[in-house]
């Protein structure tokens, strides 16, 4: 069991949900103070998007943001150079699309993540079947690879994701790409259905933007992730004394 | 649908040796594992595929004829054909590939199709077919394309397709199919994703190959008819590849050689390196960080940054071979073609009779028998060639 | 080459009833009959008539098919079937009378070409044959026309063609033909004036009629193939009236009525008299002293004052009817038709579905089978049509 | 044998090479004043061109001044009219394109032109095969139907043509429309030709612009018919004497 994934349970154990807020790296030259400052309101791991240029399960908002990032010159070095000065102590967890990993060397980005103090990665468009080697590098360097379990995703597959995923199983609220939102979407029925396969602490995201939508998620599941919303505020410009009230916001909704 | 020891089907996986696979998020995957059933049974299908071919032929105009071009043959001193995709309905090979999948979204019962398109070609044949059928129509397009291309927004729409300008990147065909990837998340249920190449996640590479392989079935038949048991070299433009797919798979277990032109622009044989994008491993133009480059070619159809994963493949196990042509030699290619043999062929064609002019007697020996896969016709591409041949003087 | 009923060779001197004939200056009456003579010989050569459906079928690509217009038929309570010359090599019937007429030039020892255009389809279609077949080739346009279709003229300056812009009289296609005539009498010695529809002097009507009639005789055919033994209706646009009467020609001896379309504004039919124009005697638009009137139609290729002797004839004894559609109709056809079945039709080929629309129920009986025959397809239109919609909405 | 043709044979009997000018009708309001100042000169017949609008034999400058004398509401009822007041005793010859007589009706326009004092008429695109109801229209009414000989036309056409033309025998000097002139043309070979078939008067025409082409073509032919050069002049503004010394230097030219 990953380090990621026993601390997570533990959490659970603990019988608090989780709140994971996402940021893009390198959005802004100050981005790590979006990091403390979500550490400091009580988040229980953070979500650090790597920008890639075709961010196919990206709304606009994140889309946006990942640009910015890139125009600024953000790759996996400089993230992991902004990292080192990072003073919080909280689970850091890698989200970005395959082909960031696959040209840096699998191997290679496997190592650096650990070396940047990253314990998780989501990499949306690398489903179970073409992951091995993701994985297993994963692995060498006490990586969490967190799937994905959708709507859409038939029984027997989530059976197969659930049993593969680490850290936590992500499970997506809705048919829909990050940042749109109105209902409360499908997470509840999601998460259900990965609990009648697996243990594992099940984290419901895509399309939460509201404390109330928080709230109604955690009921559900063992935790939340929340991107899009807090993603916004920054392009906005909002210091990070703002996002850390933002997130404090969705802590107390969903404890 | 013979079994070929090259151009076989791919794996379980949908992958061509280390390329292809389905790189797809989750939300999408079950769509893509049904598509690739209803696929395999529909083509297994005599009914399906009858349909197929009445369609192609009482529609879009199937068979194309090979013309052999006789006065440029001479100049050159070897024996040219082309296979005249021009001549079919929307002016290219797109339709085969379109005719195919929106039967195929009828046969699943879903009632509406969603498209991608660079320059217009496939959006419009999409277009096309979905009207024929009474199907639903969205395409996805490039904010700066439906400016540059505002007539075929117009053909789209007179065809009664929605077009949706797509603001998001670069804005071009790149973006185009992320946004409709996008789109198709949300709509999987009732939607079919209609791709317009051999690109995307399995079975798109696969499906539109058997789908254009109709070309290069035909193209050999007709060959031989005029005499050619065997053509020495297969040449054709590759953008996503899915005309040279198609031709090639006529010939890919023949000794011909089969030869793939890219734009310099777009040259994802020759510039690029192993990468992941639109759901496919393949060879992917990008930087030293993994992030994907625009390309940019004279022709829009060629304007993409990567290449069909079974074309990585071929190249990779050297059974077919890519060149470059730059945009200074496609000009005087168009120019060629339509004065000695009356046909204006596409920008996107014109790569791959650039390639041929400048080989003969290199690549090409003379006294070859090669096939030119004439992927479409340049009516759509005359105004842009007659401002650059103004801005030459 | 069956000898019928209707729609046989004219008499000795060119003459369909009263209609025909050669009025042209002495100077060109030595070319007239030289033509003949040679079209009469080539036309019974089975090596001259072979190569011509070789042309046709490996450079063209004939046979084009026969759709069945499935939704739209359904829509109107008919049979409608299209037969495709949209798909014809250049995107028209034009280019099976210019391949006939070529290939009749080399026979007769000529090497130039010139020809008249008016939006340029004809144009084009002539500067395309020649450069297959390596003839020079002047084309004489009006200068309105350069100016309105100046994408036409780089096609066919891009086909190696040059292009004389008319400047006398109106500046537009009547002026064209003239400027041709007059031109032709400097050269008639090394050139062959390629008339672009059945019209002009003996024996052009006749011979671009014959060189038009595969459209009829493969529609027939096609048609049986599909159960239809006689359509109850067959239907063309007219301008000159080339493609109606090579659909016509399929089915002049059958109990199918044949109705040919022209535009309101160039109606020689329902607003001309007997007149002598260009080489013939036919129906023709004139004011009240004989001097011929200014056509206007929407429509580039309708627009013209006379139309076809043997076409005045048809009417006359009542084996064709004709009717005119006017601007208005023609738009919401095109419409239609490119919304219900994938096909954009060209503005000269809506009119005859707009006849269609408009008189099911009418002239033509619910459960009617008709036959559309496509002239060509719309893509040269669409600027134009987006024009008059913006201006509209 | 029809007036005219009995006149131009007398003509040449006398020894007298023919001058013809031509002039479009109605091309100025004062038209008639070219034809009696032509007459002054010394024409001994003249062409008056009724205006059509699709002059298939004529080059640019009849084409303009036929548009002038069209838009100006030239018919041959106006031209009739205006022929009321020439005082010139002259024989006056039609020329124009078949689709004005066959719409007014053959008959009729016969009888129009007799009745306005033309005797004869020249149709360039009514050729032998064709004519035979406007013949008879024109016998009827003294008119002669006067045809051409082409340098293309070949020896059997040449003898059907002078058998039937009326008159005098129109040489196409050049295979070409009116107006277009560098060289003296072939009129003298097609004279030749004329003559080996008939005796009928030969006149040459078409492109001579120059009195030294006049008289080239008067040393070949029983006449020469000279149009574009005067209607040039007459579109530039010449006077009626302006043309007057026009033709006087033809005139001399070829006596
Ligand atoms: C005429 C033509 N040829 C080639 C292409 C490139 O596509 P592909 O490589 O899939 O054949 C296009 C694309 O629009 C095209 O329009
Ligand atoms: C598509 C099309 N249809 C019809 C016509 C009219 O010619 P015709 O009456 O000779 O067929 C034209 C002429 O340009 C044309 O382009």
């Amino acid at each position: 069991m990953t380090s990621l994934e026993k601390y997570l349970r533990e959490l659970r154990s603990s019988g608090r949900k989780a709140l994971v807020p996402y940021f893009v790296a390198g959005v802004t030259p100050d981005w790590i103070t979006y990091i403390e400052a979500a550490a400091h309101a009580g988040a229980d791991a953070i979500e650090i998007g790597i920008p890639f240029s075709d961010p196919m399960m990206d709304g606009v908002v994140i889309q946006e943001a990942a640009l910015r990032a890139l125009d600024a010159g953000t790759n996996l070095d400089s993230i992991s150079a902004d990292l080192s000065a990072l003073t919080a102590s909280v689970p850091l967890i890698a989200m970005t699309y395959y082909n960031i990993f696959h040209h840096y060397g699998v191997e290679r980005a496997a190592g650096k993540l650990q070396s940047s103090g990253i314990t998780g990665a989501i990499v949306p468009d690398l489903p179970l079947e073409e992951g091995a080697e993701w994985f297993a590098a994963c692995a060498t360097h006490d990586v969490a690879s967190i799937l994905l379990v959708a709507p859409s995703t038939p029984n027997d597959r989530v059976a197969r994701i659930t049993s593969a995923t680490q850290g936590f199983c992500y499970a997506s609220a809705r048919m829909a790409v990050t940042g749109r939102s109105s209902d409360g979407g499908e997470g509840g029925r999601v998460v259900e259905r990965i609990r009648q396969t697996s243990d594992i602490p099940a984290y419901i995201g895509i399309g939460i933007t509201s404390p109330s939508q928080a709230h109604d998620a955690s009921m559900a599941g063992d935790g939340v992730i929340v991107g899009s919303v807090l993603v916004q505020a920054v392009l906005d410009g909002a210091s990070a004394s703002e996002i850390e009230l933002m997130v404090r916001q969705f802590r107390l909704a969903i404890d | 649908m013979t079994e070929n020891e090259f151009m076989s089907a791919p794996n379980e996986l949908g992958h061509f040796g280390s390329f292809g696979g389905r790189f797809v998020p989750e939300a999408l995957m079950p769509a893509c594992l049904e598509l690739e059933t209803a696929f395999v049974e529909a083509w297994a299908d005599p009914t399906f595929t009858a349909q197929y071919q009445r369609v192609l032929r009482e529609f879009a105009g199937r068979p194309t004829p090979v013309t052999p071009l006789r006065r440029l043959s001479a100049q050159l001193g070897i024996e040219l054909y082309a296979k005249r995709e021009d001549l079919a309905h929307t002016g290219s090979h797109k339709i085969n590939n379109v005719i195919g999948q929106t039967l195929l979204t009828k046969r699943m019962g879903k009632r509406r199709v969603i498209a991608e398109t660079g320059a217009g070609q496939h959006g419009v044949a999409t277009a096309t077919a979905c009207a024929q059928m009474g199907l639903e129509c969205t395409v996805y397009m490039g904010e700066i394309d439906t400016e540059r291309q505002a007539l075929n927004v117009f053909r789209m729409e007179l065809l009664g397709a929605t077009v949706v300008p797509v603001t998001s990147g670069s804005r071009t065909l790149k973006d185009a199919v992320n946004e409709a990837m996008r789109e198709w998340v949300t709509c999987v249920e009732d939607t079919h994703y209609c791709l317009g190449s051999v690109m995307g996640p399995h079975p798109f590479p696969w499906m539109v190959r058997e789908m254009q392989s109709i070309i290069g079935h035909e193209a050999a038949a007709q060959l031989n008819d005029l005499g050619v048991t065997t053509p020495d070299v297969v040449v054709a433009c590759v953008g996503g590849g899915s005309n040279a797919a198609g031709v090639f798979a006529g010939f890919a277990n023949t000794t011909a050689r089969l030869v793939g032109v890219e734009a310099a622009g777009g040259s994802a044989v020759g510039k690029g390196s192993p990468g992941v994008l639109h759901g496919m491993r393949s060879l992917l133009m990008q930087d030293e960080f993994g992030q994907i480059e625009e390309a940019y070619s004279i022709s829009a159809g060629l304007d993409y940054p990567g290449i069909g994963p079974e074309h990585a493949y071929l190249a990779d196990i050297g059974r077919a071979h890519y060149f470059a042509i730059s945009d200074e030699e496609v000009i005087g290619a168009l120019e060629v073609l339509s004065l000695t043999e009356g046909i204006i062929p596409a920008l996107e064609t014109a790569h791959a009779v650039a390639w041929i002019l400048k080989e003969v007697g290199r690549e090409i020996p003379l006294g070859s028998k090669v096939l030119l896969n004439l992927s479409g016709r340049g009516d759509k591409d005359v105004a842009q060639v007659r401002e650059m041949l103004r801005g030459q003087g």
